[in-house]
């Protein structure tokens, strides 16, 4: 059996409760808007990246159930300050994390992505946790159209 | 025409509610080492035995297609085949069974009547009116039309309480209005619709009336004639039925007169390249091959509804949903969205500071299976200023049981969610 | 995605047919008397056990709706749904299963089509072509979109031998051909069309090609990348599969570019009585609660099919189609009608002195399940100078027997007409 | 079971193989045509009624599997001098033999019709048996319509 208390950790509850870094960006230079038709949760995030490829600044709005809200805020916290070519390995990372018997991310400040790893026992919550790191890529790909999870 | 005789006293029959849950197999399982307990026949129902022995009996004794036939798999499959549409007409109380047309479900009964007769109607300038609690396969046909037609949409608003605000009926249909098309019982939250008075108006003013029967048809006698509607829609899944079954009924006359949809074979008298003509109703609007196994399943369905009686099913799920919104009040933290004049089929509710989703995923866990999202209801949704809501609902089967399961778990979110 | 190797050695598996025979429950019968030699596959095929099991299953195991469900039992069921589109798409060597989309049967995908780009294509002055061959479905659509567009249907004529005559292909295809849409193999007279030829033509000159594949399907190895077309169609009751499954194959681009055709639930993303924004491809074409229980028996099917392998099945119908040409020609008074260069499915025929349908008839009280009729091809009759034949058609249960059954019940009908 | 012997009598083998009164008719005065999508057979009937309704002359043409052939020609000989009204009521009982346990019509003249009692066990050869009756009553109603046994 699947405990959801796997699923539910404290750490995902806490970020849900008191998500960080929510609200615009004003130093923005880049944003993507993400869609989740499944719970019909929204999210849009904020980003300041510098000429060097550094995200020095991520912020969001939006978002919904306690999945993609905490995966929201908690990317903006482990991210800030890393390079942009960085991050899309740790979302590779992430993603197999919970969809294969992918282990979590390794590196400094990456842990809490661990928390995360819950979902692979919830197909159905995939799409919740990374719904705001597919509007992260689609943000650094400079793409104009809304990412959809269908 | 082999009419059912409908008694006059609801709640006459009274359910033998073992012996009915004992019919449905998928009822009698564990989900996550608990009981599975189901809330979800909104979306579609279980299926009892005699309907999959009914599909099961088609596929393996008389497996063939149908019409035009000549061998005798081929005669008792028609023969099959074209009896469930009397009985189809005896649950509607339809004068005539060519007026039964088989589709795939709502859906397409539903984009039927907009892409033949709703294209004809409908022009620049007119109007259609449909509710603000409509589910999509009642909006997006209609948006999808008079966007083409140049054409007004137009929406019946619905009250706090979930109800349709109908004082102003008069201001919202005119002689513009060529087509009101009106769910009867709301999916998302299980509002019954005065859709006579609806209809009334409706006719008065010359517009056509369609009706989306999908959740009533399950829950409640339904007579066609005494309605006074034009056009009535409902899908065989939500009815103990195989999914892949629905149905289209229609005035003969309207029928009659309309031009096909899709062309194909079975919808032809003749074809040649000069000119083609099709055959007589239903069969104009049955292209190809139907799904003969569903359809089948679904007279099989309507043996069994009759067989306990609508009356008494409703009784027994009226009862049901008393006690359910009795139950979810006393829950601290629960809101119920909608607090209608008479209620079927379902109940929504949201849960403070834990979203539906979360809600769901955790129930799920407990056994408990609803719906959480929009139940494709999303202009319904934002009349209440929500995304989503939790959404149980019952069938015959359900019992008090599945009621107290359904707070014990929402008790768990709390919990957790603390 | 779950591709399956396909053997080039034709007839390298050689079938063992009792136990392909025993698969099918259907087959075990007698009727009025003699045991049934079903000749009748084109049509419908009867269905192995393993695809009533798979539907059963569903219903028994794990019914429930599909998509935007979040409790166990939806997101089996889902699963389950999604990977038949893996299936499908294995099946065509169609890249992406994105392009799968799921329909009731090759008459709605094929309405499907017309209704959608061939709107957008086709305009006043145009022509969309087909063949002198083609099923009703392949006719009636484009038929209905010539009318409506005020454009011309122009028509592959076919040879005595039951040939299409593609000497005049470029005068046929002009850049005023927006659509071309071809029958892979006769249901009528049973020829394999040269498809690649006329698709390649078509391309030439910058029209859409529409291929119903529904006859050929069942029978023979399909590339959609090799044979280069647009679309492609069929029927999951032709192939061993349920009523009320098929499939619309297209190019991803063209179906991302196309707008939708049904409206309602699951085939939107967002809705509001303002602005309605469209899901993606393939649920955009899925409007409504799809036939779940048909396209998860199509997906045993498919299974069934590929564990025998095409090649193997298209071996054993040759020689049984051969078998069947060769005993009929003995058969004095029996004119087979068509002598295509290649066959599958089918033999038509007719009987000198004796009207198809009294032949039928005597056919079945022996026994032999065969059609009698138009066969949904009335201008192809027509050009053959007929009203109707005989057919007898197989599939991968058909056996050397069944061919004898149906000379000896012909012999039968002779006494009696004689 | 049902021996097709019954519905393949000599008789109606007979009629199959030489129709009687097939062609047109000169004097006509009432004509309709019938089709029979199952087995794309059609018939065109003509009659001549007199002024005290009587069928003074009946022929038809077309037609094609033998149940129809030798229905419309089995009709032309049996109805020819009778009255509109009788000829009603002898379709009347002529249906139900076919199509319920009822009796062959009664009375002189008609035992000839008595051959079609086996299609009773064909169920969908009564359309093929009816469609020249169909036909008649079309053109007695006066009606314009084609009849279609759908
Ligand atoms: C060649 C061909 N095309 C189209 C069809 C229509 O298929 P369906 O009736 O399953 O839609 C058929 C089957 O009758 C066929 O044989
Ligand atoms: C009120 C209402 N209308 C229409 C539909 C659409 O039915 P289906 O998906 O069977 O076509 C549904 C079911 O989801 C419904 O609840």
């Amino acid at each position: 059996m699947n405990d959801f208390r796997d699923l539910y950790q404290e750490m995902i509850l806490d970020h849900y409760r008191s998500p960080r870094n929510f609200g615009p960006l004003e130093s923005q230079n880049l944003s993507a808007r993400g869609y989740n038709p499944l719970c019909g949760d929204e999210v849009e995030l904020h980003l300041y990246r510098d000429g060097d490829g550094i995200l020095r600044d991520i912020s969001f709005e939006g978002c919904g159930c306690a999945i993609s809200t905490a995966s929201a805020s908690i990317l903006s916290e482990v991210l800030k300050g890393r390079p942009e070519n960085e991050v899309r390995g740790i979302f590779e990372e992430f993603h197999k994390m919970i969809t294969e018997e992918g282990t979590a991310p390794e590196g400094e400040g990456l842990a809490k992505l661990k928390v995360f790893s819950g979902v692979k026992n919830f197909p159905v919550r995939v799409k919740c946790a990374t719904l705001v790191w597919h509007t992260l890529i689609q943000a650094l790909n400079e793409k104009e159209e809304e990412v959809c999870t269908e | 025409m082999n009419r059912q005789s409908h008694t006059d006293e609801p709640g006459g029959t009274s359910l033998d509610l073992a012996t009915v849950r004992s019919l449905f197999p998928c009822l009698q399982q564990q989900i996550h080492g608990n009981p599975l307990v189901y809330l979800d026949s909104a979306a579609t129902t279980q299926k009892p035995i005699s309907v999959l022995e009914a599909m099961d009996g088609y596929y393996r004794e008389y497996c063939s297609n149908i019409h035009r036939g000549i061998h005798t798999l081929s005669e008792r499959a028609t023969a099959k085949y074209e009896d469930v549409r009397n009985k189809v007409a005896a649950l509607l109380r339809a004068p005539d069974p060519r007026s039964v047309v088989f589709t795939s479900g709502t859906t397409e009964a539903i984009n039927l009547v907009a892409r033949t007769i709703g294209r004809e109607r409908v022009g620049s300038g007119d109007e259609v009116l449909i509710s603000a609690m409509e589910h999509h396969a009642n909006i997006v046909p209609w948006q999808m039309l008079c966007e083409e037609q140049g054409a007004t949409l137009r929406v019946i608003p619905c009250s706090d309480e979930g109800d349709l605000i109908l004082d102003d009926l008069v201001d919202l249909i005119s002689e513009k209005t060529r087509i009101v098309a009106i769910g009867h019982v709301s999916n998302a939250i299980g509002t019954v619709n005065d859709i006579k008075r609806i209809i009334h108006s409706a006719r008065e003013m010359g517009a056509l009336t369609v009706v989306d029967a999908a959740q009533s048809v399950p829950h409640m006698n339904i007579d066609v004639e005494d309605l006074g509607c034009d056009f009535l829609a409902f899908s065989g899944h939500k009815v103990y039925g195989p999914t892949g079954s629905g149905v289209l009924w229609g005035r003969l006359e309207l029928l009659e007169a309309m031009k096909p949809w899709q062309g194909g074979g079975d919808m032809i008298r003749t074809v040649s390249f000069e000119k083609t003509t099709y055959a007589d109703v239903p069969l104009k609007f049955e292209a190809g091959t139907p799904d003969i196994a569903a359809v089948i399943g679904l007279g099989a369905a309507l043996d069994f509804v009759n067989e306990i009686g609508l009356d008494a099913i409703y009784a027994h799920e009226k009862e049901l949903l008393d006690e359910a919104v009795a139950k979810l009040d006393q829950v601290s933290g629960v809101q119920i969205v909608g607090r209608p004049n008479q209620r079927a089929s379902s109940i929504s509710f949201v849960l403070d500071g834990v979203h539906p989703h979360d809600v769901g995923t955790i129930l799920d866990q407990k056994g408990v299976a609803v719906r959480a999202g929009h139940h494709c209801a999303m202009p319904l949704m934002k009349r209440f200023g929500l995304v989503a809501t939790i959404r149980a609902s019952f069938g015959v089967y359900s019992e008090s049981e599945d009621v107290d399961s359904l707070v014990e778990a929402i008790d768990e979110v709390k919990v957790i969610f603390r």
